[in-house]
């Protein structure tokens, strides 16, 4: 057993974490709260030009596509350190969907799509979502008709994050009716700006934007299908997996809890030091355990991946641990702050900038985003436990 | 033991739901919250009809104020449409007045206030005080008979609308339990400067920035030297009311996430037909029954001039911790709809934090619980 | 709104509670924790026959049954005094199941059992669970069947808690195996000592004996039947209800609570007394908030019965909520005293009596006796908040 | 990062687990509890043979003792399979004197103890003492070379079968650093007298009153005043392994309650297929599933020898919840059956609320990290 980085792995993470203390101002932080999370503004987009200059954009991509060929520890070093810096995000596209169009797409595709992933000239939206398409996301009604060489596509995606920025939807679409409901999906890459796409902004409680989408007769060439016809559904989770890894990493929440103990420390209310308050401090060292409890599933998941096991247990527990981690610190942490706990970002005198307020109106997306918690626990207790499936939903 | 509300309880709530149904729609609370607008006149003048504004003068009065009871019958359906606040910032000053004013000025204030024609908001905390007023470092000192107050003040909810503050200020250099007055303060006073908060709740709350501003010795509320008293005996007041308010609040969250998931199908049924679904929608009917038990007898026991310093501690940590807890799982239920700015929800999950932190969280009050439990 | 007792039920109260103090010796409740809590020794067996002599056994008992005929919320504070008190328990016999019997019973029956249920000569076991018939009690497979005059009884029963003390079964037979299951089933009282019973011990964690009956070509009387035949399914849930609400109640756990501050008032540990440690006092009002909630839940429903009204919200919920508080209170309340929480009854050093310690092994019972509190919130999620059913167990 | 066991530690673990399945039955357990039977010497012996009583005396060892994590592998076992707690003694007071004896009392007791030729026990806390060394009553006073020791011990484990106890006494009468050494004292010394205690675990705890014993200078273990950095460093030691051992036991549970529920059929279904039941168990699962991860790090971190203060408070208050509301839970999930002395449930729940205190509670851990979080 070893609970530490190793020696190469510190060097890794130290490299990025100097790229980070000079590359995240403040000002860039700023910037990234004052827009959506998926919104890049100028400041972000040259941060995100510097780290693909650094060959940094698929660090767990086969070299061949420019990738680095990394492990899965050294990639969640790497997505852990850049959460740490409030950095802005290297998106959805390069790090859940790209690497699954690498391992299922066609050459010709990969060879297309690929190159201008890389360049930013493609950027992806998850198209999965409707509206009665949530946690039953096989029951999606979105449908693609084949004719000639065009898919014709005609139907509705919501929660569609993406929408507004990205330039193409990673569609999930129904081409075959007739079969059960996971096996008639497949996956197409749809320009947003094509004929028949309408898209219309959801504004969010935790001030992201999403979006619904509608498709009317939008037609696409047949190369656009991602992988083989009817199997997207395998696809979207390969993807899904990715993503639930993902919401388990709570590097910036941890960083979030310092910040608060920070503010604990140096605010006075009542004659007493907010940090010296007994419950002040019980229900930090509460947060801080589960945080801990949190990072080994995602370090046990990423080193059981790069040992070649499949970690499923380790990434569901982390996802859901992960999520309700976020409302918690939210919640908990404007909780001890007292009446300061009231104040929302911008407000001058609100501590740690409102990002604390903000994690809890943000959380609740963690929770039922890529697939809600009770589903996820089901899926522990049937899968991991062996408890039978029989009637449990 | 009875656990009914009387026939004028049922009645002031009964018209109060009718009335908000009408008048307080969502599109009016939205806009209020968004745009920081000020509540209109005519929903201000209608309230003032209906009686709401005026509270007792005493507690065997014989006056047409609302009575602690009462007031906590309209408070529930104010936390189930999402009143305003500055009705309850009003209400409190009112009650701060007729605990403890003088004649005169109950005689001046209260029919004021009554009638609509004039806001008060109480002004006591401070970026060091929340809750222990020997901390306080707003000053007040005589000089000719005239007192002149400066100091700061945060968190005074509010101050757009109100007209006069009640404002909290050390009298005596000491912490002595008669060193602090409240003063009566004309918002236009020269002296006083706002700065506007932006709170999670999206309702008004300022910082009060007091320079040298001149009172006059009759604007003391009741006596020199007693704001500890009035702050305690007023808190209790609005303590209690608001655990109410909280309840009805949450009453609501729990009928509109039980509508919902009544009716979102997914893997071909309800929902809310799902055994973990309504295990949590369980939990958070019990969190809400027992809240509203414990804060109507909270209020009951006020009323009645029963000790109640535990039964408010206890109302206030339990439905503190309840409100938020299910307006979180409520979020969890619904999905992403719940999420959406367009949907309801989150203008309760606002309030439901700032009532959580406001009047003191429910770990302040678990420990003024062991206090009065003699620990 | 009333939130306080009147002063006729003040009155009342009062009288019990000088009455308790009097008779209730601390021998006494040694005596108590010396056995089961269902086995009564000679000074609870003395004691309630004071009890007797004072009138009241049958406190919401019509007064032609020798009853007092009293409201809900007079019973109540009577069962709340008692267990305030530690005294002797009265049985659920007179109880829960007289009153079954009372008003569901032939006028033969009335005249002939209460009486002698009265005079003690006659206590009767719940005999409802068996191996395969718990949550899903109406999968009951003891079967009775008529022959003549006489009933034939053959079957198990399993958790008799009062086999060994009894002198009837209150028995839950099946009458029909060709209808639904809860329309075949009859309540049959039958005599313990009848050849062909046999009672084998359980012995619990919490030092409650139970038992396995065995009943083996068992012949009963036809006139032993309760009620209706096949109804019984409906009498067993008037007696379970009413066994629920006892569940709820907390009044002995209330006390213990107090008992607890007691302790930790006068107990100093490492320079600290330790009712003064704000982490203990945290623990402390938590469980006494809880504590008057479920009191609440309890007391609302006795009102709502007072007043015609069937309170299921308010009993399921002090079910659900009085039960996990007794754990709650056993495992905290040991929790707090730190190493002497440690200590099992009858230690020189074991506070409070042992008797936090030892609530904290009878708890498990409550929370699945009377149905499990997973059904209970089941009902409540259906019954009060109008979820839908559907494939919900 | 590498969360596997080494292959060292994985045969310690499977031939622990092989020896439990063959020579520790539930039976025996029962036994011993019930009737406080002392564990039977051939059992002792073969615990000696396999080297489970031999702790390394220094940490770049070279001697066959057994290293932290390997003894860590052994609790994970120990506490599957509810290993009697002379076991963790002993470990506790070899650990004790290979911290921090002389070389002559790690030449004498060590190999004693690893042989099974004799067993130490430790007596530390007092009835007013339960972490806070400072408030030590028991005194040793030195006359003529030889110290005299007179106090009143609590919650002294396994005196039953212990040869020698480690006894902290105080030297000095301040409270500085070095006012308190730890004596080795013969059992069979005078004036010293034991009285059991009940204890929920059934456990063999004792009372030990010693009046005016007699001890030999040199069994002053390591040096005279320093047993607050013997202790603190021993009690790291004994509560990250203590933390795997919970694991086992609590991962016991959870198979237990697998089992069961995949097997009890009601409403003509498993009731492991329940919703409800499936989330009580994965709640279960995430719970012990973390405990694993927390306490093999602490050991891992003290075997190295980096810092890990905060480490094994945190493994320590969580699994110290998280075992016994695993054992709460699945009383729950196994309704009647697991409430039947017969059955073995209720072994590992006393097991898990002994432990649960043993080391410090939960609460008392939490503070002890937000110290070192530096608040």
């Amino acid at each position: 057993m070893r609970f530490e980085f190793t020696e190469d792995q510190i060097a890794w993470r130290d490299k990025i974490r100097d790229f980070l203390r000079q590359n995240v101002t403040p000002a860039i932080q700023q910037e990234k709260r004052n827009s959506d999370p998926i919104t890049n503004g100028p400041l972000a987009k040259a941060f995100l030009e510097k780290v693909k200059k650094k060959g940094w954009i698929g660090i767990g991509w086969p070299k061949e596509y420019g990738g680095m060929g990394e492990t899965m520890v050294k990639q969640f070093i790497f997505l852990e350190e850049f959460r740490t810096a409030k950095a802005p995000a290297i998106g959805m596209t390069l790090t859940s969907l790209a690497p699954t169009i690498m391992s299922v797409g066609s050459d010709e595709m990969k060879k297309e799509w690929i190159p201008k992933i890389v360049d930013g000239e493609i950027e992806l939206a998850l198209g999965y979502s409707e509206p009665d398409a949530g946690s039953d996301l096989a029951n999606l009604k979105t449908e693609a008709v084949i004719d000639g060489d065009e898919f014709v596509i005609n139907g509705q995606k919501t929660w569609n994050s993406e929408g507004h920025v990205a330039t193409h939807e990673f569609l999930a679409c129904r081409t075959d009716p007739d079969v059960p409901k996971h096996k008639g999906i497949s996956i197409i890459l749809v320009p947003i700006d094509y004929p028949g796409v309408k898209v219309l902004p959801i504004h969010t409680w935790g001030d992201v934007r999403t979006n619904e989408v509608f498709f009317d007769n939008v037609r696409v060439p047949r190369s656009n299908l991602v992988g083989n016809l009817n199997e997207g559904w395998t696809y979207a989770m390969m993807a899904l997996n990715l993503e639930r890894f993902d919401i388990g990493s709570i590097a910036d929440v941890r960083r979030l809890l310092i910040e608060v103990v920070d503010f604990l420390k140096s605010t006075t209310v009542d004659g007493e030091v907010l940090s010296k308050n007994t419950i002040v401090r019980q229900r930090v060292a509460e947060l801080y355990s589960e945080l801990e409890i949190c990072k080994w599933f995602a370090y046990a998941a990423a080193a059981m991946i790069d040992e070649k096991k499949f970690p499923m247990k380790e990434m569901l527990m982390g996802k859901v641990m992960g999520s309700e981690l976020k409302a918690k610190v939210g919640d908990i942490g404007t909780q001890v702050m007292g009446l300061y706990g009231q104040l929302r970002q911008h407000s001058k005198w609100v501590p740690v900038n409102g990002d604390v307020e903000r994690l809890f109106r943000v959380a609740p997306l963690f929770r039922f985003g890529g697939g809600t918690n009770e589903i996820m626990r089901d899926i522990i207790a049937q899968k991991s436990l062996k408890l039978p499936r029989e009637g449990a939903r | 033991m009875d656990f009914n509300l009387t026939i004028e309880q049922k009645m002031i709530r009964d018209s109060a739901h009718k009335f908000f149904a009408k008048e307080l729609t969502k599109e009016k609370i939205r806009e209020l919250q968004e745009n920081n607008t000020e509540i209109e006149e005519g929903f201000w003048k209608k309230i003032a009809e209906l009686g709401w504004l005026g509270v007792s003068s005493s507690q065997n009065s014989s006056d047409e104020g609302l009575s602690l009871m009462e007031l906590a019958a309209l408070y529930e359906e104010c936390g189930r449409s999402l009143m305003p606040t500055v009705f309850y910032s009003t209400i409190a000053s009112a009650l701060c007045i007729a605990n403890c004013g003088n004649a005169d000025q109950k005689t001046e204030l209260l029919p004021a206030i009554a009638d609509g024609k004039i806001k008060v908001s109480m002004a006591i905390t401070e970026p060091q005080v929340s809750h222990d007023l020997n901390y306080l470092e707003t000053r007040a000192q005589v000089i000719n008979g005239k007192y002149y107050v400066s100091g700061q003040k945060l968190f005074v909810p509010n101050t757009n609308t109100a007209d006069y503050l009640i404002v909290a200020a050390r009298t005596e250099d000491n912490t002595s339990d008669t060193g602090i007055s409240l003063f009566l303060i004309d918002k236009a006073s020269e002296g006083i400067t706002f700065e506007a908060l932006n709170t999670f709740g999206l309702d008004s709350q300022s910082e009060v920035v007091l320079d040298n501003v001149e009172v006059p010795a009759d604007r003391i509320i009741g006596e020199r030297g007693t704001a500890k008293n009035i702050i305690r005996k007023t808190t209790d007041q609005t303590t209690a009311l608001q655990c109410v308010e909280m309840v009805g609040g949450a009453k609501e969250v729990i009928r509109m996430t039980a509508d919902y998931i009544k009716k979102r199908v997914q893997f071909g049924r309800p929902i809310g037909s799902f055994q973990a679904v309504q295990h949590h929608m369980t939990k958070m009917a019990m969190d809400i029954e027992g809240s509203y038990y414990t804060a109507y007898n909270a209020v009951w026991r006020l009323s009645e001039g029963k000790p109640c310093a535990k039964e408010i501690s206890l109302a206030k940590a339990w439905i503190g911790n309840a409100y938020r807890e299910t307006t979180i799982m409520a979020h969890q239920l619904h999905g992403g709809i719940g999420y959406a700015l367009e949907y309801d929800l989150h203008l309760y999950s606002n309030r439901a934090k700032t009532t959580g932190i406001w009047q003191g969280t429910s770990d302040y009050h678990y420990q003024k619980l062991a206090d009065e439990l003699g620990m």
